[in-house]
């Protein structure tokens, strides 16, 4: 077949109209049909945009602040992000298939909660970790299935859970806390590897990431996954299995949630059934920041990574400067908001230049 | 072609039920769900504890659904056009605080002029959020997260450690919130006014019609040339002014007001809605509804009181009761579907 | 008030060094009235005592764990005195030992942490004497016999807890109280809607409840305006532990007649000179020990660590005009 | 390649207008980023006409309807209605100057009812200044009789077919009453019958003084219907010719810029095995006892009007959907019901009917989207690189020449038909045994289709068993090996290559039905 020329490329058509420099400009963008991969994709992308800020403003901390440049911040600032890193990797996930899942913090509640009572109740503490890990899943698995398989909506759903979970654990431990755990493990949760001021669970909270990095940018299952945060119906003609996609998804936000419940209850050793409430939100806003758009399709676990990070060093850059919380609260909701606007902005200003010079140029 | 014969289509149905019974109507109503729940949990409480429905009972019923009736109001709104708005809880917060301020600033300010300086402000807040929203073209979700934590911010910076206690108001101002009117709470019938205004908006007009088809399909809205940009920005300011009222009521009802007051609001506001049948994805749904469902998670909260069930449980069945209310309200979407098919399918 | 206090944390102080302490308040929680009274008491006595800097940060939540990065911050900075009412006795405990390790003298005080983690507990009075009181006045105030409840804060406040088990020891073994019934505790979690809606659930749930002990200040404002604005309004008793400044109109209207509560500001003002004398290592925490408390005096460390504030004053419609905190 | 100068070939100026003109576009330009959607948009509308606007897939047709809707801002052009000079800043100000648009993708509201999809923003007000329902639904109704179909004004309109939708599209673009009407590509999801309907409609709002442009990808329609052509190529207008005056293959010529191909190119092929096996498929309401057969190498064609339930009884061959009773055997194995993973996996490729929402993640970009069916296959050690995806897409891209500025650009920003390339592409990339093509060329230009055919029939020679779903009846009979035909729900007739003619295959869709009545 002799294809005909493409309107995209117009500067090979003999017909064009020479002199209209939108034209021309579009020829010499053009010339350069090959897309990137690899690096270059990933240098170049949305998601390092949040890891350039996340540096500067890393290395302005270090500057500015007395200091913060030391092994002891990252100790001091890891063991503070751990739960939200932690459910932050399913909850990328989730969202990039466009759902969102408002009842970890709950999950992670209604473990602590478990964790104490059955620790209290005389049960051996590794028997007490898989009972509560097991929690966790049969609670993403109730999620799921209302979701996945039921075709609720997820929003609405996770709301009511939130409230279920949540209430859960205070039938579970009422207006108790449990705070004896074996103070070997409690300490464990606080350890640092040798003088980095690394704490010891990172080894384990790395080992997810990188997993979680792997099934979502290397793998069938994570191409079907954007591919049906865009659209469910073409994800189905193209033999994905969109219940069973999503009801894996939560059982992961579940099971994960219930890991960061467990840390949270070893690291302040206290079970009671107010622990990590609120943090939903806080996971959302991290993994927002981190370029995952909220309408599915959209995302990157090193952007993620970044966002998580950003926020969790602002918060500790400001508590050791001793700027009030309030701070941290409106620079943690302008970075959201200027995460999502800034992008457009610039699209319209490159557009409205754009525009401006076609129609500056002088018409035939 | 040659096929010209009317008879040929043959995937309509047969246009001959539209002629309704009105019976038929009222069990066709999304909101049915929920008004049914409502009058169940409110019989077999008073059954089992007669208090529950004592003059004091009912006023207090009806003064704990006021100000999340007005919020899920608003939030209805907002959910209808596909969007949703959750910094309501800030907002409240700063115009409760707000409204405190005022009264300390100026006691002798007629208390209309308070309400209608706490209404703006509101509004103000919701056009903040409106703009960002329409005219950056970004999720609502991520731009009211973020004020949720900015608005709070501010009142946090703005607040300190004050707080404005009854006591610095005039008590014709705390009395709305105490005198009734053929039973009903002043504040209650602000309320119940609202919610007909906006109701009548909603179903008779065509900006509020509008709304629902921008929730809809926001493209072929855009497309169709509603003024979608306006509508949203309508209905995110409007929400604020509600939200500014109930802020001002806040202050009118309760003791004091300060930093937090308000925070954590925005999830409940949600599900009043959701509970209430609006579709969490825009496009159908009623103010009325809304408004029944916020009265029904209130009232869920007093009846588990009143009924002496323990107190560890309630927040349970709260959840629950939003868990059913969704999977009914899909339940019955899922009927209707059926119904349709079917007879589409008899037609064929 | 607190919030603006924690501001201005520019200052490059901290070393530690040279005789340039420095002291840093963690309360509960920022923006509270209650709190920002007692923080001001003990910037007063953080001045006097001599500390180089005195600081206050803190969370917006008074949830469990909120404390434990502030704690971790002032542990970087080298703070030599950290002073905390604890939202939780265990979960600051690892923190606080770190900074312990770290060189710092912990005083914890309004709210107690695990005897473990600090080195002593400046408390407003001794727990039974607060405990007794607000049974006496809800005693005198329903004459004696019938239902009461008890409206405390989040289901885990130390001191609350405490309190409310003296009063359940007194109800049960004391028989002038033996016509006195204790039908419920709730908790208004220090946050006036729910307080307020406790409140409104307790009288509905209990008809023929007589009186209500809220032994939090948040709790015994909210209480007082949902009875204000009912019809329970001089019906049902209410006391405990208020604000005079937050009070004043309820014991005006009626409301409420007599309640309780210790000078706040003391509180801070003495958790400073322990912190100094703690610092200076003039005192190790010893039960024994003693320092000089400024204008307060000396006070001496009793059992369990624990230094006594002063006794809990009462006020009422006579009263209540001289207090203004 | 050749390229004629349409200016030159006996073209009408436009810049003499032979009556009023009620709308002009002239050297309209519009581009996206780098993309040149609209380089010379002209276009010259006179009250009272029909006038079509043809040109291959991605000339721009859309663009200059979008620019006439105000749904664009061209860069540069002027534009005039009435002899007035306007610019629009949105689709209000081009509703206000009278026009009125059916895109070519159906915009209706799925949560409101039919009627007032109908007259959204303009509802007929009663009592107080409100919304008045009965009114609604009054004028609705009327409207249905007008083109004939019943319809439901009270119905949502979630869940109704394509063609239903467009009807309606159609019946708001009437009621609007508006001097020009704009339709793009109205026909592309109608049957005969209503298409004729529409064109009855339409001649009637010319006779009453009207312009209307219409847009189609099918000559008959264009020279039934339209007064005058205008073609564009590439984005540029190329001539305004008198319909009369004008032949299908001079029109060709002019938007492809050279001789294309003869359409369906069909060779003999030999026909193998078995390869699918469909026996008493059932699915109570929607199809009935559905029994056929595909052989390797061979072209079935399912035929039959809009609605009979061919779409359906594809989708559940391939899974998507759930049947009630029967057995869909591929390659002597039974296929699972609900399952489309293991047809893809058994060898079945399926390109459905609406490219937008099924065959195709518009948003994603177009080497994903190629690569979406190969994702375990194209996995090593069940990891998968973004190069093995790239050079999936390129190989299959080229093959197809589908024209895209970059691999990484989303697929919704290519034209329709490169979009449908797409779709083939990446069924052809999985190797299938047999394709089941729903209306492979819907909405297709000339050039474009012809190259589809030609590919079709070459899988075919290459022994992969095809089933073709197409509303075309010229399509139907130009490449089948055999037909068969559906009516409500059923297998009506079969015809083999010989006996089919568009009288069997009408006889098949229709005659029962009439005898039934
Ligand atoms: N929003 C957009 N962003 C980028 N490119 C676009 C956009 N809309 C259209 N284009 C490009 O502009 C060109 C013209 O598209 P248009 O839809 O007008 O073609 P068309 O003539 O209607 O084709 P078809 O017959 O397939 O519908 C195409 O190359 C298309 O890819
Ligand atoms: N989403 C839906 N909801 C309800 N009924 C539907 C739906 N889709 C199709 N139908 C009905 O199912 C029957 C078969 O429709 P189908 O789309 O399979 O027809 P078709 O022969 O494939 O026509 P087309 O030419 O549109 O592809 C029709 O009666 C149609 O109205
Ligand atoms: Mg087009
Ligand atoms: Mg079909």
């Amino acid at each position: 077949m002799t294809a005909s020329p493409g309107s995209t490329r117009p500067g090979t058509e003999k017909r064009q109209k020479p002199g209209r420099r939108g034209a021309a400009d579009t020829s010499t963008v053009l010339a350069v049909p090959k897309g990137r991969t690899g690096a270059a994709r990933i240098l170049l992308g949305r998601d390092a945009v949040m890891i350039y800020v996340l540096l500067v403003v890393v290395l302005y901390a270090c500057i500015v602040i007395p200091r913060f440049a030391s092994p002891v911040t990252v100790g001091f600032l890891l063991l503070d992000v751990i739960p939200t890193l932690l459910i932050a990797l399913p909850m990328t996930l989730v969202i990039i298939s466009g759902e969102i899942d408002l009842s970890v913090a709950s999950i992670a509640g209604l473990t602590s909660a478990l964790m104490g009572v059955l620790w209290q109740g005389g049960m051996p503490i590794a028997l007490v970790l898989v009972i509560c890990v097991l929690a966790g899943l049969v609670a993403g698995a109730f999620n799921g299935v209302l979701i996945a398989y039921l075709g609720l909506p997820s929003l609405a759903v996770t709301i009511g859970t939130l409230a279920l979970f949540r209430g859960l654990a205070l039938v579970v431990i009422g207006d108790n806390a449990v705070a004896n755990f074996p103070p070997g493990l409690t300490a464990f949760f606080t350890s640092k590897i040798g003088g980095t001021g690394i704490p010891t669970v990172m080894v384990g909270v790395v080992v997810l990431i990188v997993a979680f990095a792997i099934v979502l940018h290397f793998t069938p299952f994570g191409r079907g996954l954007f591919a049906l945060g865009y659209s469910k119906e073409a994800a189905t003609f193209v033999g994905i299995d969109v219940a069973r996609s999503k009801f894996l998804l939560y059982l992961a936000t579940g099971t994960v949630s219930a890991l960061a419940g467990i840390y949270w209850t070893l690291r302040y050793s206290s079970a009671r059934s107010d622990n990590a409430s609120g943090l939903e939100l806080a996971v959302i806003a991290a993994v927002l920041l981190g370029g995952v758009s909220i309408f599915g399709g959209k995302g990157s676990i090193p952007g993620v990574l970044a966002g998580v990070l950003l926020i969790g060093t602002i918060n500790y850059a400001l508590k050791l400067d001793r700027v009030s919380e309030v701070v941290l609260i409106i620079v943690t909701g302008s970075l959201l908001i200027i995460s999502v606007v800034a992008p457009n902005v610039a699209a319209a200003i490159k557009q409205a230049r754009h525009s401006r010079r076609v129609r500056s140029a002088p018409l035939p | 072609m040659s096929l010209d014969s009317k008879s040929a289509a043959p995937a309509h149905p047969a246009p001959g039920h539209q002629r309704r019974s009105a019976l038929g109507s009222v069990l066709k109503l999304r909101e049915l769900p929920v008004i049914l729940a409502l009058v169940i949990l409110v019989t077999v409480t008073a059954a089992l504890n007669p208090l529950f429905l004592s003059e004091q009972g009912i006023k207090d019923l009806l003064l704990n659904a006021t100000i999340l009736m007005i919020l899920a109001v608003g939030q209805t709104l907002v959910i209808i056009t596909r969007n949703i708005d959750l910094s309501v809880g800030s907002i409240l917060g700063l115009v409760a605080f707000g409204t405190g301020s005022v009264f300390v600033a100026a006691p002798n300010l007629p208390i209309i002029a308070v309400f209608g300086i706490g209404i703006l402000f509101g509004a103000v807040l919701g056009a903040v959020n409106g703009l960002l929203i329409t005219v950056a073209k970004v999720p609502a979700l991520v731009i009211t997260l973020g004020t949720l934590y900015i608005f709070r911010g501010i009142n946090n910076a703005w607040a300190g450690g004050t707080q404005y206690f009854a006591g610095d108001r005039p008590e014709a101002f705390g009395n709305l919130s105490v005198d009734t009117i053929l039973g009903f709470p002043v504040i209650t019938l602000i309320a119940v006014v609202v919610v007909a205004i906006v109701a009548v908006y909603m179903l008779g007009t065509r900006p509020g019609r509008d709304l629902y088809a921008i929730g809809s399909d926001p493209e072929a809205a855009r497309l169709f040339g509603i003024p979608v940009t306006r509508r949203v920005l309508m209905a995110f300011v409007v929400n604020g002014a509600l939200a500014g009222l109930a802020g001002v009521l806040y202050a009118s009802r309760f003791n004091s007001v300060g930093a937090t007051t308000g925070s954590g609001l925005e999830l409940d506001v949600v599900a009043a809605a959701v509970v209430g049948g609006v579709a969490i994805f825009g496009g159908s749904g009623t103010v009325v509804g809304a408004a029944i469902g916020a009265l029904l998670l209130t009232t869920i909260t007093s009846a588990l009181t009143a009924l002496r069930v323990d107190k560890f449980w309630q927040q349970a069945i709260v959840g629950i009761l939003i868990l059913a209310a969704v999977v009914i309200d899909r339940i019955a979407g899922v009927r209707a579907a059926r119904k349709l098919r079917i007879a589409e399918a008899r037609n064929v | 008030g607190g919030g603006a206090a924690s501001e201005g944390g520019d200052s490059e102080g901290g070393s530690g060094s040279d005789g340039e302490q420095t002291i840093t308040f963690i309360p509960k929680q920022l923006n509270n009235p209650y709190t920002d009274v007692v923080l001001g008491g003990g910037e007063d006595g953080a001045t006097e005592a001599g500390f180089a800097s005195s600081e206050v940060v803190g969370p917006l939540d008074a949830s469990a764990s909120s404390q434990v990065s502030f704690i971790n911050a002032e542990t970087q900075r080298g703070t030599n005195v950290i002073v905390i009412a604890a939202n939780d006795p265990d979960a600051v405990g690892p923190a606080l030992e770190e900074a312990r390790t770290a060189g710092a003298k912990i005083v914890a005080f309004d709210s107690d942490t695990n005897p473990d983690y600090r080195d002593l507990f400046v408390s407003q009075v001794n727990a039974k004497d607060v405990a007794l009181i607000q049974l006496e006045l809800i005693s005198e105030q329903i004459g004696g016999e019938g239902e009461i409840a008890i409206l405390s804060a989040t289901a885990n406040a130390t001191n609350q807890n405490e309190w409310i088990k003296f009063m359940e020891e007194e109800l049960a073994s004391n028989p002038d109280y033996a016509n006195i019934e204790l039908v419920a505790k709730v908790y208004g979690d220090d946050d006036d809607t729910k307080s307020f809606q406790e409140a409104q659930g307790l009288l509905q749930a209990y008809p023929d409840l007589k009186g209500i002990i809220s032994p939090t200040t948040v709790g015994i404002a909210a209480t007082a305006r949902y009875l204000s604005t009912s019809e329970y309004k001089g019906k049902v008793a209410l006391t405990g532990l208020g604000l005079p400044n937050e009070m004043r109109p309820f014991v005006k209207d009626g409301t409420v007649s007599e309640f309780a509560l210790w000078d706040p500001a003391q509180l801070g003002y003495v958790a400073a000179f322990a912190g100094k004398a703690l610092a200076d290592g003039t005192i190790t925490g010893e039960v024994g020990d003693t320092f000089e408390a400024g204008e307060l005096g000396e006070r001496e460390i009793g059992d369990g660590g624990i230094v006594l504030v002063g006794p809990p004053t009462q006020f009422n419609a006579e009263n209540i005009d001289d207090y203004d905190f | 390649m050749t390229h004629l100068d349409g200016r030159e070939s006996g073209a009408t100026d436009p810049n003499a207008p032979v009556r009023r003109s009620v709308l002009t576009l002239r050297g309209a330009l519009k581009t996206f980023g780098p993309v040149v959607a609209l380089a010379d948009g002209t276009i010259d509308l006179v009250a009272g006409e029909i006038h079509a606007l043809v040109g291959e897939n991605g000339a721009g047709k859309s663009t200059l309807v979008k620019i006439l809707a105000g749904v664009h801002q061209p860069d540069a052009g002027e534009f005039s209605v009435d002899g007035q000079a306007v610019s629009f800043r949105n689709v209000a100000d081009s509703k206000a100057a009278g026009i009125s648009v059916i895109y070519q993708e159906p915009t209706l509201f799925p949560d409101l009812t039919v009627a007032e999809n109908i007259f959204i923003g303009r509802q007929p007000k009663g009592r107080f200044g409100l919304i008045s329902r009965a009114e609604m639904r009054r004028r609705a109704k009327d409207l249905f009789d007008q083109l004939g179909v019943p319809i439901d004004p009270d119905r949502v309109a979630e869940g109704l077919s394509i063609a239903d939708q467009q009807i309606i599209e159609i019946a708001k673009a009437i009621s609007l009453d508006a001097r020009v009407l704009v339709m793009d590509e109205p026909t592309a999801a109608l049957s005969g019958v209503e298409v004729e309907r529409l064109f009855a409609v339409a001649r009637r709002l010319r006779d009453a003084g009207s312009g209307i442009l219409f847009i189609s990808h099918r000559f008959d329609e264009v020279f039934g219907l339209c007064d005058r052509i205008t073609v564009m190529r590439d984005g540029t207008y190329i001539a305004t010719h008198e319909t009369p005056a004008m032949t299908v293959e001079a029109i060709v010529r002019e938007m492809v810029g050279r001789d294309i191909d003869a359409l369906f190119p069909k060779s003999e092929t030999e026909r193998g095995d078995v390869v699918l096996r469909v026996s008493g498929l059932t699915r109570p309401g929607v199809f009935h006892d559905i029994d056929f057969e595909v052989r390797a190498g061979e072209i079935v064609a399912l035929s039959g009007l809009v609605g009979a339930g061919r779409t359906e009884v594809a989708r559940a061959v391939f899974g998507i959907d759930r049947y009630e009773s029967g057995t869909v055997e591929m390659l002597g194995q039974k296929l699972r019901s609900k399952d489309p993973r293991a047809s893809i996996d058994a060898g079945i490729g399926f390109v459905p009917e609406d490219r937008r929402k099924q065959g195709l993640v518009m948003e994603l970009s177009v080497e994903r989207n190629a690569a979406l069916t190969l994702r375990h296959s194209l996995a090593k050690f069940g990891l998968i690189s973004t190069r093995a995806e790239r050079e999936a897409a390129e190989t299959w891209g080229k093959r197809l020449q589908v024209k895209s500025s970059s691999p990484e650009h989303p697929v919704s920003t290519l034209s329709g038909g490169n979009q449908q390339k797409v779709v083939l592409a990446k069924w052809l990339a999985t190797d299938p045994k047999l394709l089941i093509i729903d209306e492979p060329t819907r909405g297709i230009d000339v050039g474009t289709k012809s190259e589809v055919h030609r590919l079709i029939s070459e899988l075919a020679g290459r022994g992969i068993a095809i089933l073709m779903i197409s509303s075309e009846l010229p399509e139907v009979l130009g490449m089948a090996d055999r037909v068969l035909v559906m009516r409500e729900g059923r297998i009506t007739g079969r015809l083999d290559r010989s006996e089919a003619t568009a009288e069997t295959v009408m006889h098949a869709a229709t005659a029962a039905l009439e005898s039934s009545r």
